[in-house]
């Protein structure tokens, strides 16, 4: 009944060896250096081009949403950080908008800037991480995660002092924020955006030229503009196949359209691209966040008019989205008036994003495999939920 | 002590082979006294990323490799042959470089012709 | 937001023979959604796709929902009852799938689309729209994995995040789960009555 | 060899050590941890073992992947029912002498995952733990706390007599039981040799409904 797949998943493809070379079937299993988290896939060889790849999830499968249906609202946003544990503003900006869309709560101009303020941080963070990690599955270990994890450190440092947590920071509440700046607070972020694109120019100098880079990254894992889209792939993973498709343009949430800035496209949709991607991104949310400091308003953080103490939406059901630095990070609230959500989902970008993940191995080394997975950024709090 | 005793040599030998076997023995002895091996099915089974390893590594693979194996060797040993020329390279006269000479090209033509069979670009 | 009258009668005019049925979302973020049936579940999708000025190309969500049958849905507000269509499918309560579709070509809104099993027990099959949009691959052997559902034309419709030797469907709102409550030295609120009926029952 | 002189000695450039003290600073002073993260807590491993915490001054940076040349297991992370039988199966591969650090709330107990119907409740069910490190994520200090506290226990051990650790005690296993996925829990559900928790009794009488006495 089904109509011709315009893309076929390579699922069903029983792998057959070319000549008189047999298979070897190897399983790049939970507890692995390159596989970013306990992701596995098993992966068949023909000496060392991969024939069949299939993953398998479920190693961090720790039931968010099962237990999100016996939590109140608000106690729900807690474990939204562990949700994608490099990311923990965004994912608390994603649940809160989408309780916001539910309840119809306004939210306050100041609480507005402060979420752009750690949203964009987050970002900053994420993408040097990310290009760390890129770099040491790519062999240079060590050295290029060093660099990163000294520029996130700093961040660290600022969501420490502004909401008490490292990477758990539970910031955001339903209508604004949970508590305000504190003192000199925005000097020292001022400072550490100011001193970023330094890091930046450092790591652009040793690397955007690097022939070992440019030799093992460009050409590989190629995406198609057509089965990106067609396979639901958001974030800097889209984007680098030239689809103009930023939620922050699109659906024009919070206040991102007061700030000008523009959204990198590439044109191979490579690893290659989506390196250079996050490397463009990160400078334009340095652009984001200078004007969002600059012109941070006096005022409340929260809106008043929200109950927080036992918080019933009225029935009814909402999905709220953001372009969380992975991709598109959607939250499928179901509220049946009581204080607990009758359904409560995520729809974690790494997981839909590794849906062409076969399509972009098959027929590659499986060196390449290492990085095409490290390229698309996966983290499996939030693929296993 | 006449210089052309092999003394010296043997007395290297010795200190050689028993730096190498002490630590053995000693770990051997270890082994023995104070920490008994304990081998289990689940210890000795081959280690798959925490799974059980299914299938085995045998396989015959593409003889592409076989090739490159093969050239690497080659080469391997040659510079083998030119460790011992290379340390008392300064005393050497014209008779002995070419010598050495020849030997070389004889192996960069046999990756000449290597390289024009094209075996070296990996299909 | 574009409203579904519209999109509703063009569907039925170039979808002969589907019952469609919009279905109002009390909430202020007025996000209706449209029930579609089962066997023209693909040629609707298709058209959605399809249509040059709909152009709904990405299928942004997928999520499973377990309605029990209404007695025991008495207790969790059962506000959003009054709409089922069937006497029959109100007594067992049934399985529902939503999509949620969008448009990266021309940049708009969501389309919500919901789809019912007859019931819970047997007659849980509903077409896969994996021909349609490669997105639904994971999110619907997750829906399968945790509620269920079997997507006929899936081609690969494994478990995908439970161990595969599983048998029981977590996600349903009457599983219960294994109880390896026995040590809990700082037990409070639900943990603490889950402890209670591991030492009620073993005590 | 009492301390004074030992000190005196020590002064004067001469060490004076036992073969036990010299064993055990040799096994303290270079544990390498096996290449392990399954959640959060492997994120602030990470950043332990980064620039700034830096792991190396205790001889630990070199993170193995493969557990036949790893001596210690930092269990970072949420372990789940589907992954417990690869963490028992990688311990037993591990080689004598090993160490486990359980890090993080949900490696101790759950954590707050615990209500999760695919969530173990703490490591120590199958294998035996070491060090326990609380927290969600510890931070980095705390894990390197915890790291001292490891090489104080190692410091510790006896070469013989009868506390004398696991790996040095022919009668102690040094593989444990791996469970099997069933179809509704994991087969068996804890290991009764390795998980002896105290019976704690709760009783609502003497707290109210919500249990925190």
């Amino acid at each position: 009944m089904s109509a011709i797949a315009e893309f076929p998943s390579a699922a069903h493809l029983t792998p057959s060896s070319d000549g008189d070379s047999q298979l070897l079937e190897v399983s790049m299993g939970p507890q692995h250096p390159s596989t970013h988290g306990v992701f596995r896939m098993d992966v068949v060889l023909d000496g060392e081009t991969v024939v069949k790849l299939k993953p398998i999830f479920g190693y961090l499968h720790r039931n968010h949403e099962k237990i999100a249906e016996d939590e109140t609202y608000l106690g729900s946003m807690p474990y939204t950080d562990r949700l994608d544990y490099f990311c923990s503003l965004t994912n608390n900006w994603a649940y809160a908008l989408a309780v916001e869309t539910l309840a119809g709560v306004q939210v306050p101009e100041r609480a507005q800037y402060l979420r752009v303020i750690t949203a964009e941080l987050t970002r900053l963070q994420n993408h040097a991480s990310l290009i760390g990690f890129l770099m040491q599955d790519m062999g240079a270990s060590g050295t290029p995660l060093m660099y990163a994890f000294r520029e996130r450190e700093k961040i660290l440092d600022l969501f420490e002092a502004l909401t008490g947590a490292r990477m758990m920071c539970n910031y955001m509440r339903f209508g604004g924020c949970r508590v305000d700046l504190p003192a000199g607070w925005l000097e020292q972020a001022k400072q550490v955006v100011a001193a970023f694109p330094r890091f930046l120019d450092q790591y652009e100098s040793l690397l955007a030229g690097n022939e070992i880079l440019m030799a093992r990254t460009q050409g590989v894992g190629v995406l198609s503009r057509e089965l990106a889209i067609n396979a639901g792939i958001t974030g800097p993973v889209l984007r680098a196949c030239g689809v103009n498709y930023d939620l922050r343009k699109v659906d024009k949430y919070g206040i991102y359209d007061r700030f000008n800035f523009r959204i990198p496209l590439g044109d191979h949709g490579d690893v290659y691209d989506r390196y250079m991607i996050r490397v463009l991104e990160m400078r334009e949310s340095i652009k984001i966040l200078e004007q969002a400091m600059r012109d941070l308003p006096e005022g409340p953080i929260t809106d008043p008019k929200t109950k927080v103490r036992n918080f019933r939406p009225k029935p009814g059901e909402a999905y709220g989205r953001i372009e969380a630095p992975k991709g598109e990070l959607g939250f499928y609230l179901i509220s049946d008036g009581t204080p607990n959500p009758y359904r409560y989902r995520v729809r974690p970008p790494s997981l839909i994003n590794l849906t062409v993940l076969e399509d972009m191995c098959l027929g590659r080394n499986i060196a390449d495999v290492v990085i095409i997975l490290g390229s698309i950024d996966i983290v499996m709090g939030e693929v296993d939920r | 002590m006449a210089n052309d005793s092999y003394l010296p040599i043997l007395v290297l030998l010795i200190g050689a082979l028993g730096f190498a076997a002490a630590p053995l023995a000693l770990a051997w002895l270890w082994a023995k006294k104070f920490s008994p091996a304990k081998p289990g099915p689940s210890k000795n089974a081959v280690y798959e990323c925490g799974l059980e390893a299914t299938g085995d590594a045998w396989v015959q693979f593409n003889p592409g490799y076989y090739l490159y194996a093969i050239i690497f060797l080659v080469f391997d040993v040659e510079v083998v042959f030119l460790l011992p020329f290379a340390t008392a390279f300064t005393h050497f006269g014209m008779g002995e470089c070419l010598s050495m000479l020849t030997f070389l090209l004889l192996l960069i033509e046999g990756l000449a012709w290597a390289w024009q069979k094209n075996v070296l670009t990996w299909s | 937001m574009m409203t579904l009258e519209p999109l509703k009668l063009e569907i039925e005019a170039n979808v002969p023979g589907c019952r469609l049925e919009i279905i109002p979302n009390p909430s202020s973020s007025a996000q209706h959604s449209m029930l579609i049936d089962a066997e023209h579940a693909v040629a609707v999708a298709t058209f959605l796709r399809g249509a040059p000025h709909h152009r709904f190309d990405y299928c942004s969500n997928v999520t499973g929902i377990d309605w029990p049958a209404p007695s025991k849905a008495k207790e969790t507000g059962d506000a959003l009852e009054e709409d089922v269509e069937s006497a029959e499918a109100a007594a067992t309560g049934y399985l529902e799938v939503v999509y949620h579709l969008y448009s990266m070509e021309l940049k708009h809104g969501p389309v919500i689309l919901r789809m019912r099993t007859q019931d819970r027990a047997t007659r849980v099959h509903l077409p896969s729209l994996i021909s349609i949009w490669r997105s639904v691959d994971f999110q619907e052997r997750e829906v399968f994995d945790l509620f269920g559902v079997i997507f006929d034309g899936h081609p690969d419709l494994r478990r995908l995040l439970m161990w595969d030797e599983f048998t029981d469907f977590p996600m349903r709102r009457d599983y219960v789960e294994p109880d390896d409550y026995e040590y809990e030295p700082t037990a409070h609120d639900k943990v603490l009555l889950k402890t209670m009926q591991h030492q009620g029952g073993t005590a | 060899m009492d301390e004074a002189l030992k000190h005196e000695l020590g002064r004067q450039g001469v060490i004076a050590t036992s073969m036990q003290e010299l064993y055990n600073w040799g096994r303290r002073s270079s544990l390498w941890p096996l290449n392990f993260g399954l959640a959060c807590c492997a994120i602030e491993m990470i950043a332990t073992t980064m620039a700034r915490y830096d792991l190396a001054r205790f001889g630990a940076e070199v993170f193995r992947p493969s557990p036949r040349q790893a001596d210690l297991m930092i269990v970072a992370g949420t372990i789940t029912k589907k992954m417990a039988p690869q963490i028992v199966r990688l311990y037993n591969q591990m080689p004598e002498p090993k160490y486990v650090i359980s890090m993080g709330a949900c490696a101790i107990s759950g954590g707050p995952f615990k209500q999760g119907y695919n969530v173990l409740k703490g490591i120590d069910r199958y294998i035996p733990v070491d060090i326990y490190i609380p927290g969600c994520p510890p931070r980095p200090e705390a894990l390197l706390e915890g790291f001292i506290e490891l090489q104080k226990k190692i410091d510790g051990q006896q070469l013989t007599g009868d506390n004398r650790p696991r790996h040095l005690n022919a009668a102690e296993p040094s593989e444990f039981p791996i469970p099997q996925f069933g179809e509704h829990d994991l087969k068996p559900s804890k290991n009764p040799d390795v998980w002896h928790p105290p019976l704690v009794n709760i009783s609502l009488a003497d707290n109210d409904d919500s249990g925190t006495a």
